[in-house]
């Protein structure tokens, strides 16, 4: 075992499948000697030459809809979109292709396709480098939808998406791309899709997230712990498809749920995991479901987006407001 | 500067509008070859009046005819290899992909709303018709480059319209397949419309062929409605492709000679004289001008061979007819190899006749 | 006061728009001497020629970001892209240009512009034409979403958002328009945005919808009538801004609700609304707050439609199960 | 055939790395004009210099310096009129956009995370940077429309880099720019790379400027680090435009003497060999010598025009520095005319320090 950021974890993964899949080959932009504006990529075009890692042309389209070929012809594309935001560029390649290859062909092909990309706030990008735009591809069926939170996820994750038939939307946290090390073992093991991680036990409060934003739900246990609120945070790793089974349960137990995303409010994923528990749950709820989202604007400029996205005070209030209904 | 006037080389031709050939043209389409050619443009044109036919009574989808096109859709398909080449159509390249080894009655139970029935076969190198316009393009330059990292010596051709020459996809895909060196030919028919779009105002550029600079591909214009030199450009580029020599964008210059589809009534957009003006240079009937000419054709045999492309469609079509048709829970069927729970769950619902 | 179906609603909004205000200009595929596919701006090529009325090359992502231009140099664009699942080729113009452009320039520019686009079930179109996709949309915040259901609503709705100095996505429902005519004025008239319309009154549960799916919701309404129950209906006309006032007040007269719309489930504006209820109303409730969607896969192919599509069965079928909880 | 091979008309030159003029060439720049380009490249250069120190120091934003480009930058920009015309940037045209009359402190303030100082004032004929590469490439061509429709003789410059030539965009803004012969100039800057991607692998084609053939327009190559024949080609192209001659594009090959921007690290993909053969074709350095050997430049009058320059931009960044620090409800500025419902509450609950 070796300790690993989510950068680290994910070139770990990415070289793992490319040494034991021929097929297996990375495309996209500055994935080659750059090895990617934050560096996953690093070390794979050395290794494993520039038929297999392959810099593209600037065209997000071309990228996605080539992939989509690529697997046709029996290569397993494992593309980068340079940032979320910019999938808007491909999006009929990715939502309404890829998503409904197998549907339209009847069944006769299938897209071994994953699509990584980095998203999220917190380290001052450029505009459009930021966008969540994750629920927007729940709105395009067909595709899975990945939000790895640690680095041991973040591989096991990886190979998965890499590993499945369909097509995987697999998206970085790039805040916590160098936030910490922890344990991931060399070798290759995947994590299923599907499976909620239940991070944090708690009696009083479920707070639900992906990504970035579990990192936030953990410190604001912790100071809520002091107030003696204790807090069940889920994981849920991924979001297509999503495992309402954990969900429900761990609301169950506590009662109570605050969401958390870095998405707009307004058809925000949250809102999903909202109507499901009130679906599911509704008579074990003791107080309405809360959201901490960001707000209904488009991400702001770098210098306001801690007013924009969720805080820590906006998650621990939520929770003290929710205790007290 | 770079003139946008300067010339086009000029488009190839063969086979002129009045069934002769052109002065000082060959092709290596000999005879028997073309009435193999007349008899597949043949069968698309029957096909489509059958179901044209089908269509105003209620039976059929929404369908485009190729009527017009034949040229262009026979000769292309002829010049690819269909037990290793792949076909990438848009959606009226129908008879080109029945000639790729498409079986009618698959592609016609399509139209009649069939799921499985309505599934290429096995080891048919076809993808699907494509709605969404140019969408297919970076998809054929994908598989042309994986086919190249794999080690095959296939050839990709893909087909796209004037219209889809102005979606972003096509600019993507050909730039990447330059870049590539993908094995692949871009077949692009002129039929002069999308929709009710006329070409004048589908782009300013003089020739689409003229695109190809642009990528660093071969780019060549044809008149699209002489089979001969449709199928001889359409040879060379593959040629090329297999060879490692890169990507073609070809210029098929055609009429289409329908409407845009069964929805679609050109009288709303159509000059009735051009359209008169096209009808004299239908491709079938200068094919069967010069075979009659060299006393292979005539009245008797077009005829007899009428007769039989129709029982063959006929056939298809009875065929496509008794297939399956879709069951409820056919909702669900491919969409992904494990159907998460969330999936599992609503079809069981629509089965229940429940709802979440 | 003419009678008018949708198709002659939006001609006549169109109309006497460019009749009004001669920087409104009409672009789009096919809405020249066609008239649009549906035939909904016939005429007006005739009446206000080519230069204000154009068909433009077969490319959604420049029709959308020309319109920005356009606006830009004082014109009024209104573009139609073909059918809705086709903004997906021009979605990084839609969502993040024109919706952020207000914002990037920090005020400087806004963006006039109306783009229209037919969408939804039920008229047996090929792929992608019937994809109801509004939900991503709102997910792109600056972008208002206009979903008409009548011919009176249509016109003015269409004239507000013409007027309107943001952009609007005015979704247009292809099933309706030729469903059956109302009296619609022939002169100019606006119907606010963000204001509900409470489209049939009852008292035991609420039926929420849009677009097209009002239609069915009443009929579902007069079917539940006979067996005693009664149904308020709720047409929300506009997703963004939403009427959260009317919304809440019609589900605290009836005490339950029942949401229905053409999109998927999952992350479906059906999500957006039960969770704006869990938040805001929860108290009021008497039973969990019901969905009746489209299934969480791709728009499959015409012949199935009726399967896939909410029925009157199923949200028949909804209400008496959330009556009974 | 259309041959990928065909000569690309000559890539135009007036002045020559070692500051002498082609044989034969004349320019439309007189010298008192190209003392003002120079004056103009070197307040690029310095600015750069300034901002990039700020950067690693933690003040600026992500900056994308024109280090290498300035004859492009500037040439390009001195062709038009900011009185009539509209300039649409991407983002490493900054200091064109000053010359097009935006205030350095206000395009600085933008780097420096300010709102209200960094609105482009009203009046000044400047599109906001574009960080989605190409996307202002549709606008551009919108805005030239609408010009022409309202009837102004304004004529648009959008520039654009050669990594952005490949998106979708490029292609759907330029082909409609000719159907709708919008009066614009699609300024090309070829600096060979894209972050880290090499003008190699971006596209197959010789040369960007022979997609010009493929809208109908016209194409110019130009050497991109002569702002004499910059200006010509530039002016060139802006006066056929607004005579109703229609779009150009302009290809400009320069290269990117800096990194791709403060965050990149060229050493990871650079040739350092490439790096210092385009540093002797560096653009000021050879203004600055033809001038010398006109005995119009020399040392002294290059340390007194520094000074002066590094003035001018400091104080620039002193009003920027300076202007308001944005307030957390600018979350919610310039949104929508009217904030609906909700964004007033969500304000209102941001304010309050809670949410919603
Ligand atoms: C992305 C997209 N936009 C719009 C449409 C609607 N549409 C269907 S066919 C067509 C015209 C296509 O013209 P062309 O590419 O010339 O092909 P042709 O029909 O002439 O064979 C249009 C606009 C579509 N299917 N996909
Ligand atoms: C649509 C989109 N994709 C990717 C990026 C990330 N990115 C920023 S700059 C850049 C390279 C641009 O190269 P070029 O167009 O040549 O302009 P240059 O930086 O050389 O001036 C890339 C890929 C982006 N900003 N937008
Ligand atoms: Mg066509
Ligand atoms: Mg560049």
């Amino acid at each position: 075992m070796t300790q690993r950021n989510i950068v680290e974890a994910i070139n770990s993964a990415l070289a793992e499948e490319m040494e034991a899949d021929p097929r297996v080959m990375v495309l996209g932009l500055d994935v080659g000697k750059l090895g990617g504006v934050f560096r996953t990529t690093s070390g794979l075009v050395e290794r494993f030459g520039a038929e297999r890692v392959v810099d593209t042309p600037l065209a997000e389209a071309s990228i996605i809809g080539a992939s989509l070929g690529l697997a046709i012809a029996g290569m397993v594309p494992v593309a980068e979109i340079q940032f979320l935001g910019f999938t808007a560029q491909g999006f009929h390649q990715l939502g309404p292709q890829l998503g409904k290859y197998r549907q339209r062909s009847r069944g006769r092909y299938h897209c071994q396709v994953t699509i990584r990309a980095p998203f999220g706030g917190g380290i001052k990008s450029p505009e459009f480098h930021s966008d969540a735009v994750e629920a927007q591809f729940v709105q395009t069926p067909g595709i899975k939808i990945v939000m790895p939170s640690n680095p041991y996820d973040a591989k096991g994750l990886l190979l998965e998406a890499i590993r499945d038939p369909d097509p995987v939307l697999y998206c970085e946290p790039d805040r916590l791309y160098r936030a910490g090390r922890s344990e991931v073992p060399d070798s290759a093991y995947t994590v299923p899709f599907g499976k909620a991680a239940v991070v944090r036990e708690g009696e009083h409060v479920t707070l639900v997230a992906w990504s970035a934003a579990v990192e936030l739900c953990m410190r604001a246990a912790e100071k809520l712990a002091v107030e003696g609120v204790s807090a069940t945070v889920v994981d849920l790793r991924t979001l297509v498809p999503l495992d309402v089974e954990t969900l429900c349960a761990q609301v169950v137990k506590t009662g109570r749920c605050v969401i958390v995303h870095e998405a707009p409010l307004s058809a925000g994923f949250g809102a999903e995991i909202s109507a499901t528990l009130m679906e599911e749950v509704f008579y074990d709820l003791d107080a309405p479901v809360g959201r901490v989202t960001a707000f209904d604007v488009p991400f702001p400029a770098a210098s306001l987006e801690d007013h924009y996205l969720p805080s820590l005070d906006r998650v621990v209030a939520a929770v003290r407001r929710t205790m007290e209904s | 500067m770079l003139s946008k006037n300067r010339p086009v080389d000029s488009r190839r031709s063969v086979l002129l509008p009045d069934g002769t050939v052109a002065p000082g043209a060959k092709s290596r389409m000999e005879e028997e070859f073309l009435l193999e050619a007349l008899r597949w443009m043949m069968k698309s044109r029957l096909y489509d009046q059958r179901v044209i036919a089908l269509q105003r009574q209620g039976e059929f989808g929404v369908y485009s005819p190729g009527m017009g096109q034949e040229a262009s859709i026979i000769g292309s398909a002829m010049a690819v290899d269909p037990a290793r080449d792949w076909m990438v159509p848009q959606y009226r390249e129908l008879m080109a992909t029945v000639h790729h080894g498409l079986p009618l009655e698959v592609i016609t139970a399509q139209y009649l709303g069939k799921i499985g029935p309505a599934r290429i076969p096995d080891g048919v190198r076809v993808l699907p018709t494509q709605v969404s316009i140019a969408a297919q393009l970076p998809h054929a330059t994908g598989l042309a480059w994986g086919l190249r990292l794999r080690g095959e010596d296939s050839v990709v051709i893909a087909y796209i319209g004037d219209g889809g020459s102005s979606e972003g996809d096509f600019h993507e895909a050909l730039n990447l397949a330059g870049v590539v060196k993908a094995p692949i030919v871009f077949f692009l028919q002129n039929n002069q419309w999308a929709i009710s779009t006329s070409r004048r105002v589908q782009s300013a550029t003089r020739s689409f062929a003229l695109r190809a600079a642009g990528y660093g591909l071969e780019g060549a214009e044809v008149d699209g409605n002489d089979v001969m030199a449709v199928f001889d450009v359409t040879s060379e580029a593959i040629a090329r492709a297999r060879s490692g020599g890169g990507p073609t964008l070809i210029e098929a210059v055609t009429y289409r000679m329908g409407f845009h589809n069964t929805t679609d009534n050109p009288s709303r957009y159509q000059d009735p004289k051009e359209y008169e003006e096209a009808r004299s240079r239908d491709p079938i009937e200068r094919v069967q001008k010069y075979l009659a000419a060299l006393g292979l054709w005539d009245a008797k045999r077009e005829a007899a061979l009428t007769e039989e492309l129709r029982d063959e469609n006929e056939r298809a079509l009875q065929l496509a007819r008794s297939a399956s048709v879709p069951r409820p829970e056919d909702v669900f069927a491919n969409v992904y190899q494990d159907p998460p729970p969330r999936l599992v769950r609503q079809k069981a619902e629509l089965l229940d006749g429940h709802d979440a």
